[in-house]
Formats: C-alpha cells, structure tokens, sequence
C-alpha cells in the first residue's frame, strides 16, 4: 500500500474529471428493486391488516414465520450461488437426506447435542459432492443438481423404506418450533442472525466482493487472480450445510422423517431468490432484497392462508406475483437499449 | 480481379466508373445527428458524407462517439434526432435488416461471431438463402467459398468458428460485410486484431471495394492507415462533427490536434534506464500444444517486447507465465529464486501482472463499477472488510484513472458504459494498482486513441525509470520498436530470434515473425 | 373437558376446519359433502374446507398454522403423515382447537378421535376378498401402491401380507408390491411391468384411485382383460368405466359422504365439551347414529361397500 | 461435427448396453411386444424432449412445460366429455392451439419484455397449474366420461404402428427439418451462441424467441391431449414435475444449457435413454426404494460421460501455418 501511495503523489492531472460517486438521484433510488419491493411488502402488509381479521395479532404474526424461516435458510446461500452464476436445484433432497442422518443418529444414541453437527456434516457433504462435480468436470451445476436431487432423495427412500424416523430430542422440538420469551419464534431469530450474516459477507467483504466478480465475468475474475472454483465449491457446500441446517430445524419442528419430506422447495426457494432481484445471469443481487422477496411472499401467503384460500390459488398469486414483479419495472422503463 | 470483387449496381445504384475524378453526388449523408444514453450525450449534431468510390476515414479519441455512429448508421440504434440520406432518400432504420436491406453493412468493433456455427453459415447467419422452402447449404457453402477466394484469404469454409483465430475470425466478419454487395461498408477499427500482414490484405480488400464503388467508412487510431487507405477524413470530439476534408490537404499532426484539441507529443518516450538486476528468467518452457521451448530473461528498468504474427502463440506463454495454463511446464526464476505458479493468485503474490488481450472476456466485469473494477486484484491488501476502506479505494482508482486519462463521469459508473478505449483503460489501471514487479502488457494499447496512447506510454516510461520491468506483447510494429529495449519475436510457439534495440529493424523483426532464420533474413519469402 | 378459549366468532357459529389430504380429489369432496349436509342440520356450524395443493405433510402444516390464527373452533383433518403433523396439532389443542383426525389417522399424542372409514382389518381382507373370488381363489397377485410413505397404504398392506398367511388365502402368493407415486404415468408402467415381469399374474391390487385407474387402462391396452383383474380402492365416479370394459369386476370403497358427516359431528360434540367425547365413549352422529370410541380414541365405521357393474352407475352419480 | 457425432454414437451406445444388461436379467424385456412398448412409452418424453431442445438452444429454459401439458390436457378432456359429438380432429386442434396460446406467453414475456426466460417459465409453471384446478373445478375427468374414440386414439394402429409413435415420427422429422433446414432454426442456434450479436445481423430475436416458446407450447399442447387420452384421466396433478424430465432428456442427449449446440438426434437418443430406464425399472425387479437414487446414478453417469466427450474435443487451435500456406 505504501509504495502505491506514495506514486500517488506525482499526480499528473486528467484532461477529465471523474466524481466518486454518480450525483444524488432520487429517481434512481426508486428504481431500485428493494424499494419496489419495500413498498410491495408494505402493500400487501396493509391490505391484509385491514381486509384480514387476526392478520394484525402480534401471536399470529410470529406464528406465520414458521412457514418460511427454513425455506428462507436456503434462500440465502442460494442467492450467493446465483450471484455466483450457478444453481442448486439439488437443496430439498439434501435436506431429505440431512433429516434421515439425523434420524439414524438419533436412533443410534448419539446425544441430542451432537445432532445439529451431524445434520451440517451431512449437508456439507452432499455440497461437496456437488461442488466437486461441477467444478472438477466442468459441469453446468443445473444439470449436475437435476441428477445428484433424485440420488439424494432416493438414497433417503434406500434409507428408509416405508418407515420413518421419529422420536426426536426435544431439544430439535425446542429449536424447530419453540419461541424466545414466548413470542419471537426461534427459527425467526436463526434466519434474521443469519441473514445479517450473509449480508455482511456478501456487501462488506472481499469475499463478497469476489464472489460478484465471479459470477459477473468468471474468466475475468480468473485472471485477476481470483480461485473461482475454491469460490464455487465452497459455496455449494455452505449451500449443503445451510439446506442441513433447514432439516435440523424442519425435522424438529414436525418430529418426524420421511423421504418426501420437503418435497418441491427447490422451486420455492429459487422463487424467493430471483423475486429478490438476484439475477439468474449472474453478478447482481442482495441479500436485503431476498428478505424483503421473503418477507413480501410470507405476508402474502399467510394472509391468503388466513383468508382460507385454497393453496393452489396461492400458487397462482405467486406465479402472478414473480411475473408482474419482474415485467412491471422493464415496461415502466421502456425496452432496454441493449449494448 | 478487383472489379470481380462484387457487382456494385444494385438496384437504384448509378454505376460507378471510377474511383478519381471529381466527388459525386455523396450516397451516405449524415446531419444534425444526436443520440444520448442516460445523461450522457454521446453524439450532438453530427454530421457526415461519403461517395462512391470513396475511403473516409472516420476518427477521433476514445470515446468520440465514433462507434455510435456506426450503430445507429446500421440499425442498432435509431438515433434520437437528424436524418440519414442514403443516395438522396431520407430513411429510417428500425433494425439491422432495415440498414442492410438499405445496403449498409458493418464490421463493428465488438466482434459479431457465432463460435458453434461454421465459417459459411457465420457469413450467412440471419439471411440464409432459402431455396424451396429450405436453407440452400449447397448455395451458402459455395459462395462462402468463392468468396474467400476473392479476398485471397484461405478459410475452410465448413469449419467452426470457435476453432478459429482471432485473426480469422475477423476475416469471416469482414467477409460477411462484404457478401451484402452493399453501397456503403463500415469497418470500425479492423486492424485492431490484425497483424502487418494481415493489415496488407485488409487494404487490399478495401483498394478492391473503392475500385468496384462502395462506399467505406473506416475507422481508426493508427495514422499511418489513414493515410494508406483513406480519401478523406471526418473528425469528431466529445460527439460533436469537428471538420472533414481531403487526406491529401493534411498532416498527421493536423488530424492529431482535431482530434484532441491540442498538440501531442508522438515520441515513444522510453526513459534511458539501465537495466538492473535479473527480475525473471524462463527457461524452456513448453506447452503440448500452443508452444515450444520458449527462454528468456528480464531485468529491472526493461522492457522487453514480444513480437509475432496474431496466432504466434505469444499470449499463450504469458498466460502460462501468469499461472493460468496448468499445462504448461518449464523453469521459471524470479529473483534468481525457482517458483512455481499454479494460479494467478500465486503470480500476483510474486509481483506479476498480467493485462489481457481480450478486454470484454478476460480482462473487465462490464456490469461492475469501475471502482471495483480496478481494486479486485489488490483486495487483499485493502482488507477484509471493505467497508469504511472506500476512501482508500477510490484514491488508488482515482490516481490510476488519472494517469491513464480516463473519460467517465464517475467511479461507480459501470465499466460497460465506457467507449472501448476507455475499457482498456479500466483493465490497465486495474494490473497497475497491483504494483507489480514484471508487469505482461499484452497488445495495451490496442484501440486506444493516440492521445491516450501518448499517456499510457508515458506512463509506462515512468514506472520503468522506478524499476518496474515490463513484457511488452505487441503487434504494432512502431510501439515494439519504439520503446523495447530488446526484441523477442515468436513464430508458430517458438522463439524464432531476440533483437536488441539496435539490431531491430522494421524488415528483419518482421522477416524473423513470418519464420526466417536470421541468416536469410535479407530475402523476405512472402509478401509483407 | 377443558375450558373454551377459543373465541367465537361474531355471528356465534362454530366454524369446523376441515383439513385433507390435497384439493381436487374426489374422495374428499364427497367427504365435504357430507360435512356440509351435518353443518346444515347442525345449524350453528360452519365448515372450512381447505388442504395444499399437493398431498405433503409441510402444506398441511402451513394450513394448520393458519387455521390457529383464525382461532376455529375444531379440526377435522386427513393426515398426509401421522407424525409430522403431531407437533402443530398438539399446539391447535394447546390453543383451544379440538381436532379429530379422519380417514388416514395422526398418532394418538396429536389428536382427540380418530375416525376411521372402516378398520384397517376391514379393508386389508375385503381387498384380498375381492381379488381372491375374481380369480377364483387361486394364482398370483400384486399390490400397486401410492408412494412407499402413503400411511394409511402401508398400513392396508400390512394387513394384507399378514391375512394372506391364513388358510382361506393360503392360494394367493403375492408376487410384488410395487408403487406409482400417484402420477398416472409412473403408475402405468409400473402396471406394465408387472404384467410382463410377471406371466401368471391374476390380480393386481390397488388400494389408490390413481393406481387403480392406471392398472385397469394397463390391462386394457395389454389385452389381458378377462385374464388380470384389477380391484382395490376407488370411487364409482372414476371407477365406472373400467368396471365396463372389464378389467376390473368389483373394486370397495366406504361412503365419503357419510365419513365426513361423522367427522363434523364428533367434532361438534368435542367442541361443546359434551361429556361422552373421550376416548372409551362415544359421539352422537346424527342420522348415522352414535358411534363408540375405543380406549386408544379410535372408532370406525362400517365395512367398505362393494362396487360391480350392477351398482356402479347408480353411484357414481353420487361421489 | 466429428465429435458431435462420436458423442451421439456413444449415448446410442449405452442405450443398447442398457437394454442388453437388462434383458439379461430379465428376457421378457427385449420381447418384440416389450420394445415396442418401450417405444410407445418414449413418445410423449421424446416429442417435448424435440422442442424443449430448440427451446435450450436459444439459451432459454421452458420449465412451464408439464403445467401447461396438463392445462391443455384437461382442457381437451373437458371439451371431449362435455360435447362427445365433437369431431376428434377439433379436439386434438383446440388442446394444441391452447398449448399454443399458453406458449406464446411465455414467448412474449421472453422474447418482447426481454425477461429472463428461467424466471417467467417459473411463473407460469405456477399459475398454469393453478389453472387447471381453478377450470376443472379440481374435479377428475375419468376414462367413462371421455368418448371411446378419445380414449382410443393414441395407441390405435396404423400399419401395425401406434398412433403415438407415428405422431412421434412426424415430430422428429419436422424438428430436424427444422432444426437444420429452416431459416427459423438456423437462427435460433445463432441466438443461443451470441445472444447480444444476433440483432448486429439482423435477427429478430423476439419474434424468434415468441414462436420457439410458441413451438415448444402447443407440443405440450398436443402431448396434453395424447397424455389425458393414453392414461384416460385427467386431473390437476397429471404429468407434475415432468418438466425436470424433459430437461434432463435434453441434458442426458448432450444439448448444452450454455445454449448455441444440441441436435435432434441427441434430444431423441436422451428421451429414450429415460424411457429405457423408466420402463427397465419395474421389470429388472428391483427395490421401488432404490428407483429414485439409481435414476440419479444413472443421469450423473450420463453427464459424466458426455462431459468427458466435450473435453477431449478441448480447444485445438487450428494449424494456421498451414492455411497460410494454402493462401500463398
Ligand atoms: N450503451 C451505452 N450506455 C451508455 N453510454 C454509452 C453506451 N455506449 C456508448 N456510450 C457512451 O457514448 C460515448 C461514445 O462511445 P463510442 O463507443 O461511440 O466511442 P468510440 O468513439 O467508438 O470510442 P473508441 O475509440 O474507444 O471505440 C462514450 O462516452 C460512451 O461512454
Ligand atoms: N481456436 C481458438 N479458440 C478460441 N480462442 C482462440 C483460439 N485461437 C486463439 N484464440 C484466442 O485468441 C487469442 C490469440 O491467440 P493466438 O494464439 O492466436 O495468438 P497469440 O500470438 O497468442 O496472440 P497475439 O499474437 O495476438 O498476441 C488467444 O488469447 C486465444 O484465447
Ligand atoms: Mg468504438
Ligand atoms: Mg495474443
């Protein structure tokens, strides 16, 4: 740094002037997707306080976190998979399968405490299996995770048959569905912990700074000295071990392991990334706005679900939600001129 | 043969009879044209002609608003105000069809190639030629052939383009540009990716073209081209029409100051450094397929520079050199120490820099800041946590930005904004701020305009007299000879000879690129 | 019983949720159906019929949650998994909500009643019945099942592979037990397979509708018809046609109408805390009488009624 | 090219090895009935495998495929059962041209709002689901309902040949013809390979990417039909999680999600790898519990092999030497 700096001294003045930053714009802060999603969430927050009775009941509210919280576990290092330029289509089964590990070690004695690294080794390894497919041969992960779902979700079936595991700890039961002073549901407070977690990392970090320049031009962030496939690798395991975390906190909230379990999240939990403003091309994205995308979903559905709307009509809102979230702003703006 | 080339009397053409002679009527006439992206006006009342039968040379800085002009003059973007006249019609494009329909046709800067399909249907790609209702491959084979013939360029016509050189592939789209029998042919900086040699064909291409009538605008930052090939002249600064008028009237300085508004000095401006100590030696270095046996040495304060034909091979051995080549194998030293360099992290580490030839693929994040762009190698250095280490990046990017003459209005701006040239700069700036022992430059300069140019060599002369030691790849022959102090050139993989600065001349360094031994060298096999 | 907490809604009518398995399934309509007809003779009840999209224990979890929230006064659910569904369960029960389960059963710790159509008994042996006089008493049979976790399936089977040890079986020999995850097309070519892994193949048994369905068109388009039968569980409505082209003589079903009516009106004597509402009494069902609650809090119903050509229309007018 | 076709050899290959070590250990598989069973039972996969790959082709993704076979096949089966008079041909047309439409919206979306084709397939997939149910009013449509000629269609012989099969044909030749013959096609590949320089030649990529979307629509549409009729059931659920099949037919058969490469014969031999697997499974008589988990053994096998294939076909940089001299 200090040789650098002291080049810096024998400034020799540009013909051009370059600011640091772009002028204050307000119309450019309205662009911006987290605001359009902001304002989405307070919508629909609004219109379900007035239109659903119980909707505004504090209890009620915290109780309706338990519906995302794991999915939205997976949301996030799925986001910094998606930012990296590759996907996982691979999470439900790996959390299928970290559930029948726990199973069989909560079966076989192994003390309660003891659980929750069983179920993040399991994960980690189905990541690393992944990650070593993609990055060792060179694979699209998209197809790699189309093939390594079914043999996760069919090596839990192996597993398991036509039992399933039951009778765990009730310290799984106490993570998975108990509260902090008996209002704050804990899985809330893990994905909060979390996502403040994957925040810092991914906005003010280098790594997260790396893994943007990844999944914008990987060839680039080669020369530049960047190890883009330790990057992947890794973040396919932390992928792994997130969707273990999910099936520690899942299997303790419903007591109970079965092969099906979790059956279909990949697609949920992807929706929640791109409705978050990640792009699927790869080298845009936040975390803030994958909460707001969860939040927004979460207010959406549970006041629907209160408003007894039968779940396949929800999938209809949501389908409706995610395209006219993405289409409103490019018909706002006009065709984009492209490069 | 040149008149062969195409039959230049489509329909509504009057036919030429000759290239000389007193200007006729202009079939492309340009005015009052503006176009503006986001605040940024990047063209303001231009204006332009051409006739038949006419080379005008189009130029101005990085960032002039040359490149476009092109794309709204083909479709690509319809401008926001002004008219085209096009053989004294008004018209309007609403797509590339509309401009190649109007008999327009373009090889644009970005290269506009799909690397799946073969050389012949890359030419014919979005008009095949249809014959009872399916493509006619019979057809589009045989005059991608004959077409190749034409031009005297070998390309095996079924191949993919993805096998291709850099080279080739720019044949193919001049070849596409070409098999249009347009009116009016716009190259925008061809000879970027070309070599001598290949430079030659290029102007004997476009000496055929003006021949049969076309109409070619062409575009670029070497001035010995224009006067090569070119008629006229139009200059544009800042996106707006400065003047225009015959090549014949002007010298290289007065193009220079249109350009930029001030006098540059053109010197190469390589400071009278002794070398020092040995920084880097290469010793046999091999690759299985891309080269061969390649040695040789570095001092402190050097430059070194690599010449060859495009396809040399020389990228390649710096990209071994830079680790990003597991295959290759050989002995490297850096300071008299062995290393090995497994990736780029590692040769970063040692002090090595490395800038690519290929800007848009390995060089910038297009879609990322240039503040970003230019700290990602030294993150490192900045720290773990980058926030609240903003001050200390923008200074290094800012101090870079300078010194290379960047035009942007801001560092978040996205380098994808920025004119080509301007591209290059980011990247340069980026493998500077590294400040790096040995730093790789290959083709630095490439599109960048010669006020800039200016700047960028300067700056290298700078950094050298402060003992950085540079590898300069090039396959522009004045800057090799202009600032290296010794020579290497490469011929298919192998290094074929090293010059010292007073041995090299322009004949015998490009003798030794077409693959002379140095005892022949006075008898030059191939036409250069 | 314990004291209401849950609190009533404005016009004062008790709401009863009724929960099942996945929407757009006809059994369960008709269990609607039945539950409308007790809410009408009940006079203060309202039903909410609701259940996800597709048949998984995570959907039913979410609409359990959120029928808490709305603080209903009873559940009445279909499990898609006994167990995974216990812990929200006991959390409605905490809050207030009485819930009886129905048709496929949740443990016992996750519910006051389970109602059951018929006992797994009952219909474990009526389907080997069926399958054992369609192919005269003797020969080779298979089981093309849901998915390998479908409880109530699982449980059918059990009771099938134990009956099939008694003497009056003792000719049938179950060749295979296969499963088509309830997708037509899996389903199909399971049916398929066993029709050519398997030559002597008399009967297959199904205890799904989309099984079932997909059996009797395998053993049509194999041109077997006459020679494999097919039997097992299914609606008249879904059922009729291939009880026409022969493939399928008889095939059982209890009446969903009647079993969702039962439901609702244990709930409501659950709900109005009626003193016989516990395990070892019984609950008044209107115009199907009382039914009594064993000691584990389980009760059943009738045996499963028979379908063949002669009645089959006549039904599947009605569910 | 050469590659190309070695590859294709290899995947033919392994199918064969395939249907050999099954019939192996179970004969009756490699009957002729079995076969042509088999076959019969890869049309549906192989007729979306065709335009799911001119679809990946242009770099895009049409994961809405199996919502919208369902949606069109309820449909179809809702007209057939409501109005049995209807000529079957009308039938066939108004599933086909309802695939279409569903189709086309995706294809606008796509190609005219320029939006990410992943994320719009992923939210019609949804809302066409949620279709089917809100129009059948999530009631079954059941094989009594559906007029005998319905039901009978598909695997009615022609020439000892099913319908199905020979609908199927038709289909493979029209995708290679247009795949490698029309101008349409052609430039679908020149999409997929430099999206941003297709317009620098012309092609009109939102009308190309509306009619791919549109092709590859209304062959759910058809298939839609062809399904309900074959099964002779409709319902909400009917082909779910069918797209992640077709996908991985395409995958399997060696058409890149990089876009820009894939062939009709890859698409078919990949369709019919899964066929052989999904009907090889209940014969060879092993644990259904294993099924899944050798599915995704097998699939990796696959990628594996194809991905070897792709790196021995590497990067070689042409001898230039050589062609200068040719010039010379
Ligand atoms: N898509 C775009 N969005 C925003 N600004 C743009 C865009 N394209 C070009 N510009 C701006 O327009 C101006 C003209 O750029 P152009 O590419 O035409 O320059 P040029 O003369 O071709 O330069 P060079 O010699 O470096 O190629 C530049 O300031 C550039 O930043
Ligand atoms: N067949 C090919 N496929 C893909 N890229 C290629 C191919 N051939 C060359 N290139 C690219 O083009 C660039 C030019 O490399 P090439 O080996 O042809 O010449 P060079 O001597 O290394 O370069 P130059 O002479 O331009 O400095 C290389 O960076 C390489 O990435
Ligand atoms: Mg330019
Ligand atoms: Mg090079």
């Amino acid at each position: 740094m200090n040789s650098s700096t002291a080049n810096m001294t024998s400034t020799h003045s540009s013909r051009y002037t370059i600011l640091d930053r772009p002028g204050f714009r307000p119309y450019a802060l309205l662009g911006k997707w987290e605001t359009l999603l902001a304002l989405l969430f307070v919508a629909a927050f609004l219109v379900n306080g007035i239109l659903v009775p119980n909707f505004l009941d504090p209890y009620n509210l915290a109780d309706g976190t338990f519906n995302f919280s794991e999915k939205a576990l997976i949301a996030l290092p799925m986001a910094l998979l998606i930012i990296c330029r590759e996907i996982d289509i691979s999470v439900s089964g790996i959390l299928a399968l970290c559930s029948v590990a726990l199973g069989l070690a909560n079966t076989h004695g192994v003390p309660p405490a003891l659980l929750l690294p069983v179920a993040l080794a399991a994960g980690t390894a189905c990541g690393l299996l992944n990650g070593v497919l993609v990055t060792r041969f060179a694979l699209p992960s998209i197809v790699v995770t189309i093939g390594t779902v079914s043999l996760f979700r069919g090596l839990a079936s192996v597993v398991l048959g036509d039992k399933a595991f039951t009778g765990y700890p009730q310290l799984m039961a106490d993570w998975g569905q108990g509260y902090f002073f008996d209002v704050i549901p804990r899985e809330f407070v893990v994905l909060l912990a979390f996502a403040a977690l994957f925040a810092v990392v991914l906005h003010a970090t280098r790594w997260g700074r790396r893994i943007y320049a990844i999944g914008n031009n990987p060839v680039a962030a080669r020369f530049a000295g960047i190890e883009v496939d330790r990057y992947r690798l890794v973040l396919f395991m932390l992928t792994g071990a997130m969707a273990g975390l999910a099936a520690y906190l899942l299997t303790g909230r419903i007591g109970s392991t079965r092969p099906n379990i979790a059956m279909g999240w990949e697609l949920e939990v992807i929706t929640m990334v791109i409705l978050g403003g990640v792009s699927i091309a790869g080298g845009a994205g936040t975390i803030g706005g994958v909460l707001l995308a969860v939040l927004t979903l979460g207010t959406v559905t549970y006041g629907l679900s209160l408003a007894n709307v039968p779940g396949i009509y929800m999938t209809i809102v949501i389908g409706l939600l995610l395209l006219v979230t993405i289409a409103v702003p490019r018909l706002l703006r006009g065709r984009k001129v492209a490069k | 043969m040149a008149a062969t080339l195409h039959d230049p009397a489509a329909p509504g053409t009057p036919p030429h009879t000759s290239a000389s002679g007193l200007a006729p009527a202009p079939v492309l006439q340009l005015t009052g044209i503006g176009k503006r992206f986001a605040g940024i006006v990047a063209l303001n009342k231009v204006a332009l002609s051409v006739s038949a039968g006419e080379v005008m040379a189009l130029i101005g800085e990085n960032g002039a608003g040359k490149s476009t002009l092109v794309k709204t003059l083909t479709g690509i973007y319809q401008p926001d105000e002004g008219s085209i006249l096009l053989g004294g019609q008004s018209v309007t494009f609403a797509n590339a069809q509309d401009a190649m329909a109007a008999g327009i046709t373009a090889v644009h800067q970005e290269s506009v190639m799909f690397d799946e399909l073969t050389v012949a249907e890359n030419i014919y790609v979005g008009r095949h030629p249809v014959k009872g209702g399916r493509v006619d491959w019979a057809r589009v084979e045989q005059e991608a052939a004959q077409l190749f013939a034409r031009l005297e360029v070998a390309l095996p016509v079924r191949a993919k383009v993805k096998d291709l050189s850099v080279a080739q592939r720019h044949f193919v789209e001049i070849a596409r540009a070409l098999s249009q029998r347009a009116r009016v042919v716009i190259l925008d900086e061809p000879t970027a990716a070309l070599s001598q040699r290949e430079i030659q064909e290029l102007y004997r291409i476009v000496r055929q073209l003006r021949a049969a009538g076309t109409a070619i605008i062409f575009i670029t930052h070497k001035f010995d081209e224009i006067f090569a090939v070119a008629d006229r002249y139009t200059v544009l600064r800042d996106g707006q029409y400065v003047s225009s008028g015959s090549i014949a009237d002007v010298t290289e300085a007065d193009l220079v100051a249109l350009m930029v508004g001030r006098a540059v000095h053109q010197a190469y401006p390589k400071a009278d450094v002794t070398p020092g100590p040995m920084v880097l030696e290469v010793e046999n270095f091999c690759h299985p397929t891309e080269f061969d046996g390649v040695s040789f040495q570095l001092r402190r304060g050097e430059i070194l520079g690599f010449y060859g034909l495009v396809g040399a091979g020389r990228s390649e051995v710096m990209q071994a050199l830079f680790g990003l080549s597991p295959q290759a194998r050989g002995a490297v030293k850096l300071d008299g120490a062995p290393v090995r360099i497994g990736c780029a992290a590692e040769a970063i580490r040692h002090g090595i820099a490395y800038v690519p030839e290929d800007r848009q693929h390995q060089g910038a994040h297009l879609t990322m800041p240039i503040l970003h762009n230019i700290t990602l190698p030294i993150l490192d250095r900045i720290g773990f946590f980058l926030r609240g280490r903003r001050a200390e990046e923008s200074a290094v990017a800012r101090h870079y930005s300078e010194q290379l003459e960047l035009k942007a209005s801001h560092l978040c701006q996205h380098v994808a904004e920025l004119s080509g040239g301007n591209q290059q700069k980011v990247v340069l700036g980026k493998w500077l701020a590294t400040n790096p022992k040995v730093i790789i430059l290959d083709e630095p300069t490439k599109g960048i305009d010669i006020g800039s140019k200016a700047a960028v060599h300067r700056f290298i002369g700078q950094l050298v007299g402060q003992g950085l030691a540079v590898i300069l790849v090039s396959s522009e022959l004045p800057e090799v000879l202009g600032l290296a102090d010794r020579i290497v050139v490469m011929h298919q993989g192998r290094v074929q000879r090293e010059f010292s600065r007073f041995e090299a001349t322009p004949e015998n360094v490009v003798a030794a690129a077409s693959g002379c031994s140095p005892d022949e060298n006075a008898a030059v096999p191939e036409a250069v | 019983g314990c004291g209401d907490k849950a609190a009533a809604p404005a016009d004062g009518k008790i709401r009863i949720a009724m929960v099942v398995k996945s929407l757009g399934n006809g059994f369960f309509d008709a269990a609607h159906t039945g539950a409308n007809e007790a809410a009408a003779q009940l006079k203060d009840v309202e039903i909410i019929y609701t259940g996800p999209t597709t048949p998984s224990a995570e959907g039913q979890i979410e609409i359990v949650n959120s029928l808490i929230s709305q603080k209903v006064n009873a559940i009445v659910i279909s499990a898609n998994d006994p167990n995974a569904l216990v812990p929200i369960a006991k959390k409605a029960m905490q809050r207030g909500i009485k819930v009886v389960s129905f048709d496929s059963g949740l443990a016992p710790e996750g519910r006051l009643m389970q109602l059951n159509p018929s006992s797994a008994r009952l219909i474990g042996r009526k389907q080997l019945e069926m399958a054992s006089s369609a192919i005269g008493g003797a020969g080779e049979i298979a089981i093309l099942s849901a998915s390998a976790q479908a409880t109530n399936q699982n449980l059918w089977i059990d009771v099938m592979k134990s009956e099939l040890a008694k003497p009056e079986f003792a000719k049938l020999k179950l060749v295979a037990t296969v499963y088509g995850d309830d997708q037509s097309d899996k389903s199909y070519r399971e049916a398929q397979g066993l029709l050519r892994s398997y030559p002597n193949l008399k009967a297959i048994i199904a205890p799904t509708t989309v099984g079932i369905n997909a059996a009797g068109k395998a053993v049509v388009d194999e041109k077997l018809v006459g020679k494999v039968y097919v039997t097992g569980l299914g609606l008249p409505s879904e059922m009729a046609g291939h009880v026409k082209s022969g493939a399928v003589k008889e095939f059982a079903i209890w009446n969903p109408i009647d079993l969702g009516y039962a439901a609702t009106y244990a709930a409501y004597d659950f709900v109005k805390g009626r003193p016989d509402a516990r395990a070892g009494g019984k609950v008044d069902a209107g115009r199907m009488g009382s039914i009594a609650i064993d000691a584990k809090g389980e009760a059943a119903m009738a045996e499963p009624f028979t379908y063949n050509a002669s009645n089959v229309d006549q039904f599947s007018k009605i569910f | 090219m050469n590659m190309l076709k070695q590859r294709e050899t290899l995947l033919a290959c392994s199918i064969i090895v395939l249907v050999c070590l099954v019939g192996l250990r179970s004969p009756v598989f490699v009957s002729a009935a079995s076969l042509s069973n088999l076959l019969t039972d890869s049309t549906l996969l192989t007729m979306l495998a065709l335009t799911q790959m001119l679809v990946i082709v242009t770099r895009g993704v049409d994961l809405s495929v199996a919502s919208n076979l369902a949606l069109s096949g309820m449909m179809a089966a809702l007209l057939a059962s409501r109005h049995p008079a209807l000529p079957l041909v009308t039938v066939v047309l108004a599933a086909t041209a309802i695939g279409l439409v569903l189709g086309l919206v995706n294809g606008w979306l796509i190609g005219y709002l320029e939006l990410p084709p992943i994320v719009v397939t992923l939210g019609t997939m949804s809302v066409y689901r949620g279709l089917v149910f809100v129009l059948s009013g999530g009631a079954w449509v059941s094989s009594h309902q559906m007029p005998q000629d319905f039901i009978a269609f598909p695997l009615t012989r022609f020439l000892g040949i099913t319908h199905l099969v020979w609908i199927a044909a038709v289909a493979v030749l029209a995708a290679w013809f247009i795949a490698r013959h029309s101008r349409f096609g052609r430039d679908l590949y020149a999409v997929g390979n430099a999206p941003s320089c297709a317009r620098y030649v012309g092609i009109p990529m939102a009308r190309r990417l509306l009619w791919t979307y549109g092709l590859s629509g209304a062959m759910a549409g058809l298939c839609g039909f062809l399904w309900v009729a074959r099964y002779a059931v409709a319902y909400t659920e009917i082909a779910y999680g069918f797209e992640f099949t077709v996908i991985a037919a395409c995958v399997i058969g060696g058409i890149s999600i990089a876009g820009g490469t894939g062939s009709v014969t890859g698409a078919v031999l990949g369709a019919l790898f899964l066929a052989v697997i999904g009907n090889a499974l209940p014969v060879v008589q092993v644990s259904p519990f294993w099924q899944s988990a050798l599915t995704g053994l097998v699939i990796l096998a696959a990628v594996l092999i194809n991905a070897r294939d792709a790196k021995h076909a590497g990067r070689q940089i042409l001898p230039l030497h050589l062609l200068q001299r040719g010039a010379a």
